[in-house]
């Protein structure tokens, strides 16, 4: 008991000596990479959701909803780090490839909306194979987070 | 005292002993008959004038329970009160320790007319009383 | 008088020392008889605590658990019992014609009490 | 035959009512980002909601007096008060999680946006108050809260592998990924979720209503000892199911819809088809539970006549509480306010409003003037002291930890 307490007293002192001010360029880095990750649980979700519906073990209402709360929460991430500007040239080149990776996914998710809401099969598919690599490009941003 | 199940009697045998705040205070009162819920002991009426001093009577209602409140809200409840009642200068309804029938888990009293049901009334009569099936048991 | 008024109220004894609260009110069933049901609760005396602001919570008495009974027993300090008629009370205070010296423990075993 | 076929709906009506949305959406959020390395706060929970709810049931059997009514009786009117503002600001919070899940399960079975659907959920659920008898209520939404043991089937059909999920629920501490102050709030969170105060002034009062006698002091304890567990089991496999399924994938549940898609993947459409009523029954049934309990705790704080066994004329009172909590609760939701969130945070706050509700009960507990012979014994006092102070450091530990993570971000 006494150990955990110290440990959590340990966390709380590194965790508010490493909380910089928000205009420094490690902020903006953390934040690209918690964007990042967030990106990717949507991407992943869009992913499982679709792949489910391919397989004909959801039914297409469902899995609207579904990919829909998750094209919500993706431009909400997006918008969130729009916001942002990159505090010096250092860290210009992450914020632009930060900034395209998630708008690519948020144009990808909303494709894959419209073709939920089309019952296009063809083009659901050939959209879901495209998540990966997108995947993969944000992982790479989500190691810049803390 | 208790019964064979365990139940606590609770019969108003002479030499009992209780303990006015936490026997009385802030219990259930209800009605013997009908076991309708009838209020919360708000507070309790000592007649310590006579030769013998005895419990007078249970306070109910918000003109007991208001006082009992601490600083500020417990005025606000006390000048709503009066506000809202029709008399000059609201008193709690007193039931009498003559009506007081059981005193166990619950101050049980004989059925009466317990007068000041205010709020509960109000919203019967304009409210709840007036949405179809509100007089009947459910199904 | 209301319960409530008494609860709660500062004790001083017959040198107008500080005693304690008023905790509880005792009271006996075996006052005159009132309507049909019973005898009349007639009020045999006071429980006082020695700190202000504590609530017994019942553990005046002997009741489980220990931890409880334990822990109230430190915040409230002494408890102790008074017959009514060592009593005087008027407006604001409550008085004690005895001394804090003579005051007697209450007695937590409460139900094998007639007095 | 007749007795055990009640006892049998008596259980089954538990393990459904004992899961709503609290334990639907925090499960699957921890199972996400913790994996089952929180599965013991989820037994620790359990055990307390036993502790707690076999008091109460003990005690409304044997002295008629459900959970509010002591808790003023023992507190006074102003701690009380505390309490009743306390647990009626969560159990109300709650009641506006559980129609929002309600709405979420009909938006995903028929694709109806949930906002649409709320306002119909409000009339059933007042009409379900106003009209059905106790008795049919809850048997009837608790077994079909019962679909919701699919997670358990989707889990074994999953074919995790066991031994790494055994592994994680015997390493109770946070994954790399996480640090502790997260690790401590969630585990405050899922206790929150198990041992919500409305459970119990519903268990207690609901004995009340069905004119319990310390004769049925063995179907009480049965639908406790039994009840509560496998409940809790469910929990648990909606927890070990999203671990399995989003953990490795990086996914992080913030909606209904993702709690219910491993089912979807490992069972397809049927299973689908029953997690959904799964969820809309339990979800209501919780409904109804947190609507009640709000005019129970209320009623019996004033002393007002309650419950179901009268006309609704006889307690006005309490069927206005019903009726203005019940819009309140729909007009929050029409802000379009999100559901989820609004039940991440009602499971953290059941934690800090517990010990005002929790203290009074454990002493009554122990008191002959209400329970006779049949008071606590020193084990049944031993876990409620424990669980008293678990109780209160959960309480105290839970509004700093939520402002230092968060709210777990």
């Amino acid at each position: 008991m006494m150990r955990a307490a110290g440990l959590v007293l340990a966390v709380a002192v590194l965790c508010v000596s490493c909380a910089g001010p928000t205009t420094s360029d490690s902020a903006l880095l953390s934040q690209a990479g918690r964007s990042a990750q967030s990106a990717v649980s949507e991407l992943q979700t869009v992913d499982l959701a679709a792949r489910t519906q391919l397989g004909d073990h959801a039914w297409w209402s469902y899995t609207d909803v579904v990919v829909t709360s998750s094209e919500d929460s993706m431009s909400a991430i997006e918008g969130t780090f729009d916001s942002r500007q990159p505090p010096t040239v250092d860290t210009d080149a992450v914020y632009q490839r930060t900034t395209k990776a998630l708008s690519d996914a948020a144009d990808l998710v909303t494709a894959m909306r419209i073709s939920v809401r089309r019952h296009d099969t063809a083009s659901l598919r050939r959209q879901t194979a495209q998540i990966a690599p997108l995947v993969r490009r944000l992982n790479r941003l989500g190691k810049l987070a803390p | 005292m208790s019964t064979s199940d365990g139940r606590p009697t609770g019969v108003t045998h002479a030499g009992r002993v209780l303990h006015a705040g936490l026997h009385l205070l802030d219990r259930q009162i209800v009605e013997q008959g009908t076991g309708r819920m009838a209020g919360k002991v708000d507070d309790v009426e000592l007649a310590l004038d006579e030769d013998v001093p005895v419990v007078r009577a249970l306070l109910t209602g918000p003109a007991g329970w208001g006082p009992r409140l601490p600083g500020l809200l417990g005025r606000l409840v006390t000048s709503v009160h009066h506000r809202l009642h029709p008399a000059e200068d609201p008193q709690p309804v007193a039931i009498d320790m003559t009506h007081v029938v059981d005193i166990d888990s619950a101050v049980h009293v004989d059925d009466q007319d317990l007068g000041d049901q205010g709020l509960g009334e109000w919203l019967d009569q304009h409210f709840i009383g007036r949405i179809p099936g509100a007089g009947d048991a459910t199904e | 008088m209301r319960l409530s008024e008494l609860l709660g109220r500062e004790v001083r004894d017959a040198d107008n020392e500080y005693v304690g609260t008023v905790a509880d009110l005792v009271l006996v069933q075996d006052g005159p008889l009132r309507g049909p049901y019973a005898a009349s609760l007639r009020i045999s005396g006071l429980i006082l605590v020695e700190r202000r602001h504590v609530r017994l919570l019942g553990y005046e008495r002997d009741v489980l658990p220990v931890a409880f009974r334990w822990l109230l027993k430190r915040l409230a300090g002494r408890i102790s019992y008074v017959p009514w008629e060592a009593v005087d009370l008027d407006e604001a205070s409550v008085t004690l014609s005895v001394r804090t010296a003579d005051l007697v423990e209450h007695d937590p075993a409460y139900r094998r009490r007639t007095s | 035959m007749k007795k055990y076929l009640a006892v049998t709906l008596g259980i089954l009506t538990a393990i459904g009512g004992f899961v709503d949305i609290g334990d639907l959406v925090t499960n699957a959020l921890v199972g996400a980002r913790f994996g089952m390395r929180l599965a013991w706060v989820v037994v620790v929970g359990v055990l307390g909601i036993i502790v707690f709810a076999e008091m109460s049931g003990r005690i409304a059997a044997v002295s008629g007096r459900a959970t509010f009514d002591l808790v003023r009786e023992r507190l006074g009117p102003r701690a009380a008060l505390v309490g009743l503002v306390g647990s009626f600001l969560v159990t109300g919070l709650t009641l506006t999680a559980e129609l929002g899940g309600v709405s979420l399960a009909v938006e995903l079975a028929f694709g109806i946006n949930y906002l649409l659907v709320i306002p119909w959920v409000m009339v059933l659920a007042w009409l379900v108050v106003w009209r059905v008898k106790f008795n049919t209520m809850e048997t009837g939404f608790g077994l079909l809260g019962l679909f919701l043991v699919v997670f358990v089937v989707a889990l074994v059909a999953a074919a995790p592998d066991w031994s790494a999920l055994g592994a994680q629920v015997s390493t109770p501490r946070p994954p790399p990924s996480e640090d502790w102050p997260t690790y401590a709030y969630y585990a405050i969170a899922l206790f929150g979720a198990a041992m919500t105060p409305y459970e119990v002034f519903f268990f207690s009062s609901g004995g009340v209503e069905e004119h319990w006698s310390a004769k049925d002091l063995t179907l009480s304890k049965l639908n406790v000892f039994l009840g509560f567990p496998l409940g809790g089991t469910l929990s648990l496999s909606i927890a070990a199911v999203a671990a399995v399924t989003f953990l490795p994938r990086g996914i992080q549940v913030d909606n209904l819809g993702q709690t219910v898609l491993p089912v979807a993947v490992y069972l397809g459409k049927v299973g689908l088809a029953l997690v959904l009523i799964g969820v809309f029954a339990a979800t209501f049934g919780a409904t109804l539970e947190t609507l009640l309990s709000c005019g129970y705790s209320v009623a019996q704080y004033f002393g007002w006549q309650w419950g179901k066994m009268v006309r609704p004329r006889q307690d006005a009172r309490f069927h206005t509480v019903l009726i203005a909590v019940l819009v309140v609760g729909a007009m929050t939701l029409l802000t379009t306010v999100d559901p989820v969130k609004v039940t991440e945070y009602s499971v953290v706050f059941s934690a800090v409003a517990l010990p005002l509700t929790y203290l009074p009960i454990l002493i009554v507990a122990n008191d002959p003037d209400y329970l006779g012979r049949r008071t606590n014994g020193p084990f049944a006092n031993l876990l409620g002291v424990s669980y008293l102070v678990l109780i209160l450091v959960a309480s105290l530990a839970a509004v700093p930890l939520m402002i230092w993570t968060k709210a777990g971000q």
